[in-house]
């Protein structure tokens, strides 16, 4: 017997509803959008980049709960860390929700998504948006497919 | 809770017991997290019979060889089951000939071998192709890299606004002109479920001269379908959704196209001679199938078609019609629910939303309690952006699903809703 | 009579047992006419192990279901396992990804892939395809095809004369040149048995800039093959060939050339996003799996893949040098039978005619016993002209023959010719 | 049991052997050629018509036994047939070679080859010749392939 309230946890379900940081970010200097071919799904993320590090962070789009509260929670977690930090986080973030590996120190809140590793199709879901943040730092303004 | 009228299982068509053919399907006697699997995805694919499932085995295991050329018993059995496959078919959707009948991986592979052995050499700049904006990928992309190549002009038949699930047919005549060489249409949506008004179609295109491809993926499995009748010059569709094999599916034409169409690929079986220069063709149907082809797949199909015939296949209509009037009264009165498409001809297909609730959310939970529906985009983007949304949820069903399965999906998109909202 | 050697099966090979090894294979117990069938028509398809019938039986009753959209558990579990079946199948050739493999029917789609997808998009007239007067139709066919369509000429590199079963490869030099675009070769033989030494040749076709496709349909299924090794662009070959179902095959190709290459086949699953006006593709290897695919195929290839690796592919091939070397002993000692083909390097398949005797009349006679050869022009034709013969009679031997059966083969031949000559 | 002398009876045989009429006619005015994609054998049939009936008839080309014989007994059947006679006897051996019904007073030494039936493959090779000579009536020099 599985249980599905280990994927979706009250944290899940709470940032899906009311997500954190939804907003067109007004001066922000990188944005870039994400689709996720799977389901149709969009994202597009708003930075406010300052020598090497997010002094802000938002974000637009459609979404299942999964993406959303993933999204949220990504958005309050990397204000005020550098694009190295974020490309350590990334990591250690998609370890967990492909391996179930999970580093809760490191993540903080995030590791409420732990259980989306049993849920190969929703992988997409949870690393849409950070995906989204990886190209933005990269390239400014462009268009993204997870690959996953 | 919702309040369900449980019919007993005997009672829900006239003609089919169900639980007699739900003891056929090895998989639906399977369950999963503690519940019977209820598969309501039958417009992706279908759940097979034992009996195909045997016949499978059985060619492997007394007659596996490959076929047409073989002088040994086994190689001349396994060409006589697979002609007798081709044979079954043609009789099933009333072809005037078995070598009207092509073996090709699905729906699919039928499509693109029109366009390209058909629609490379017959179309130019200024010729019009006519599709629909409620046709599913596999009739949209084929004839978009078609025009690509040849110059022509892909035109659409749009849904009827505010989508509703029907074509806008008066826009049918002011697209309809002497520039339009093919007419190529979904025979029954597979995210609506709507049955379109083809033979109406059908006659308006002959009055243009224009030819008519029929996508019959979703009606062939699922009620009597007549090329004859129809009088269509081109009609596809696939084994997997009507309980046969996964990787075969068939290609209806007229003799006289095929007889005059270009072969699409080249290989051993379909020529007649080969020189290094150039070589002929074989007949048909095998002008058309270059290679070994999928032999044991074939004559799977065929036992699938023998076990369709026998339920019959206005009584398999029957009961999904049962089902699907008893799915729309149940789903209306579910909270939240978002029903798409209320055409006055339906297949067994409903697409439907529960506001606040994202479609993979909901399928992942449905999931949990055994039932298997898909959410998605159903490979129709243009009808999503139609309806303006990313998906929908869809359950859509065989004659093999039951009433109570419905309670059990209603049920649960009732317990998505206290959980996500 | 002739004297036979009757060696105990156990000493048939070093590695093979081949005894228990025919235990696995269903078809293999079954008589004819009071024989055991002797199947002696590997080159034509393959017999199944049991193993092999049972992922297919386990794929249709426990997790078939449509692949890569299903939220629900049995699609998840069916595209894991469709994934996992190209995993293997990538490791099986070495391939650097499994993003290189592409499922197709058979290697002859995979041929027709390239033949659309690359050729028409990269042939122009004055380019050349050279291939040779040693291939079966599907690779002559597809470009036959594909030269009319682009303008492009197909040149051949002709057989040694007098006719031995090798390739002029004198010639080689002379007909590759910086025109040539594309080198499509069979790696071993379907007639003769010849493996070609294709390694020299890719370093050849190199030289000029020229790419090289393998129709290796022959040799994966028999020895190891290693696509990196061989450093070729493209590679196909057929399930059915090598213990595999029937209606799956294999086109693998480089990373790079995937990437650049246009779609060949439009329809659900090979689209990123579908708009009314235009798509955009998907990642390689989807981009080449237009609609559904053929799952159960492809998975049962992946199980058929893991026997091959748990008998060895050097021990198979060992067991099959062992049958070939009795076989051509054998039949060189047969009266009136010519033989054809005495390259260095050959796989299990040998060609022969019986003076006097015209080949289907031999394999009818052959049949009569239980022995299951094949005659007629193996689909190569321009073969046949360049031995100045309609058909060939030819066996062709797999890791379940034993030296028992090539003995019955050399006395069926014996009672041809007692009854015809 | 199936005993291949069936399919394989002597007078096939010898037919097949030393086939009659394997020549040349000189004074042919119809002829036709015969292929048999199957296998790729082709067999020429050359006629002297006059006054719609066969005077004299032969054949050439490569086959197998059953070919051989099939057309060797033709010849010797057919000389001093109409066209319609012709027509019939096709009609009555087709019949016997794919059903096995055979009427051996008309057919006479044909019905030896009654064995073809229970061969589906080998009905091609039985009927070859057959069919070029129906080609060769109707319509005097024209490549035909059976179509069985
Ligand atoms: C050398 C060679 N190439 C290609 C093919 C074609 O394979 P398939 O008919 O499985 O597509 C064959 C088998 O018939 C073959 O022997
Ligand atoms: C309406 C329609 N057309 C075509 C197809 C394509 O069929 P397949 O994927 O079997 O080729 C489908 C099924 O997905 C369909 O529903
Ligand atoms: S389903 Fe679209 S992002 Fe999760
Ligand atoms: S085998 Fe060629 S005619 Fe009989």
């Amino acid at each position: 017997m599985y249980d599905i309230r280990e994927l979706y946890q009250q944290l899940i379900i709470d940032h899906s509803k009311n997500p954190k940081n939804f907003t067109v970010l007004k001066d922000a200097n990188r944005s870039a959008n994400g689709d996720n071919p799977l389901c149709g799904d969009k994202v597009t993320i708003y930075l406010k980049l300052e020598d090497d590090v997010i002094q802000d962070i938002s974000f637009q789009g459609s979404g299942c709960a999964i993406s959303k509260a993933s999204t949220s929670i990504m958005t309050t977690s990397l204000k005020g860390k550098t694009v190295e930090e974020f490309q350590t986080f990334f990591d250690i973030f998609h370890q967990m929700v492909t391996t179930g590996k999970t580093d809760s120190i490191v993540l903080g809140k995030l590791a409420v998504l732990s259980g989306v590793h049993q849920y190969p199709v929703r992988v997409k879901c949870a690393t849409l948006a950070w995906h989204t943040v990886k190209n933005a730092l990269e390239d400014g303004i462009r268009k993204i497919a997870t690959t996953e | 809770m919702l309040k369900t009228v449980k019919n007993s299982v005997k009672n829900d068509s006239n003609f089919i017991d169900v639980e007699k053919v739900r003891r056929d399907f090895p998989l639906l006697q399977n369950h999963y997290n503690g519940r019977p699997i209820a598969f309501l995805d039958n417009a992706a694919t279908t759940q097979k019979p034992q009996v195909v499932l045997d016949k499978l085995n059985e060619f492997y295991t007394q007659y596996n060889a490959n076929v047409h050329r073989a002088i040994y018993h086994i190689g001349e059995q396994a060409t006589r089951e697979y002609e007798d496959a081709r044979k079954k078919v043609s009789d099933f959707i009333n072809a005037p000939d078995p070598s009207t009948i092509i073996f090709t991986r699905g729906a699919t592979e039928a499509i693109n071998l029109v366009a390209y052995s058909w629609g490379r050499h017959n179309l130019s700049p200024g010729d019009e192709i006519l599709i629909t904006e409620m046709e599913h990928h596999s009739n949209i992309i084929p004839w978009q890299l078609a025009v690509k190549d040849t110059g022509a002009t892909l035109r659409y038949i749009p849904l009827h606004l505010p989508v509703d699930g029907t074509l806008d047919l008066q826009s049918l005549e002011v697209n309809l002109t002497n520039r339009t060489k093919l007419v190529a249409i979904v025979h029954q949506s597979n995210v609506f479920g709507t049955i379109n008004p083809v033979k109406k179609i059908i006659k308006a295109a002959q009055s243009v001269g224009a030819l008519v491809l029929l996508d019959s993926a979703q009606s062939v499995p699922h009620s009597k379908v007549d090329v004859q009748a129809l009088d269509c010059d081109f009609l596809v569709f696939s084994g997997h959704k009507m309980m046969g094999p996964s990787g075969v599916g068939v290609l209806y034409a007229k003799e006289t196209l095929l007889n005059s169409m270009e072969p699409f690929m080249g290989g051993g079986e379909m020529i007649s001679t080969v020189s290094m220069e150039y070589s002929t063709w074989n007949d048909i149907p095998w002008k058309f199938e270059a290679g070994t082809p999928n032999i044991a797949q074939a004559i799977g199909l065929g036992a699938a078609v023998d076990y369709l015939n026998e339920l019959n296949m206005e009584s398999i209509h029957a009961h999904e019609n049962e089902l699907m009037d008893y799915a729309s009264d149940m789903l209306k009165n579910t909270p939240r629910v978002i029903l798409y498409g209320n055409g006055s001809k339906r297949g067994a297909i409903i697409s439907f939303n529960v506001e606040g609730i994202h479609p993979h959310d909901l399928a992942q939970i449905l999931d949990q309690d055994g039932i298997a529906v898909r959410a998605g985009h159903h490979c129709a983007q243009p009808i999503m952006k139609r309806l303006n949304v990313p998906a929908t949820t869809r359950a859509s069903f065989y004659v093999y699903n039951t009433k109570d399965e419905i309670d059990r999906l209603c049920e649960g998109i009732e317990k998505a809703i206290n959980l996500l909202c």
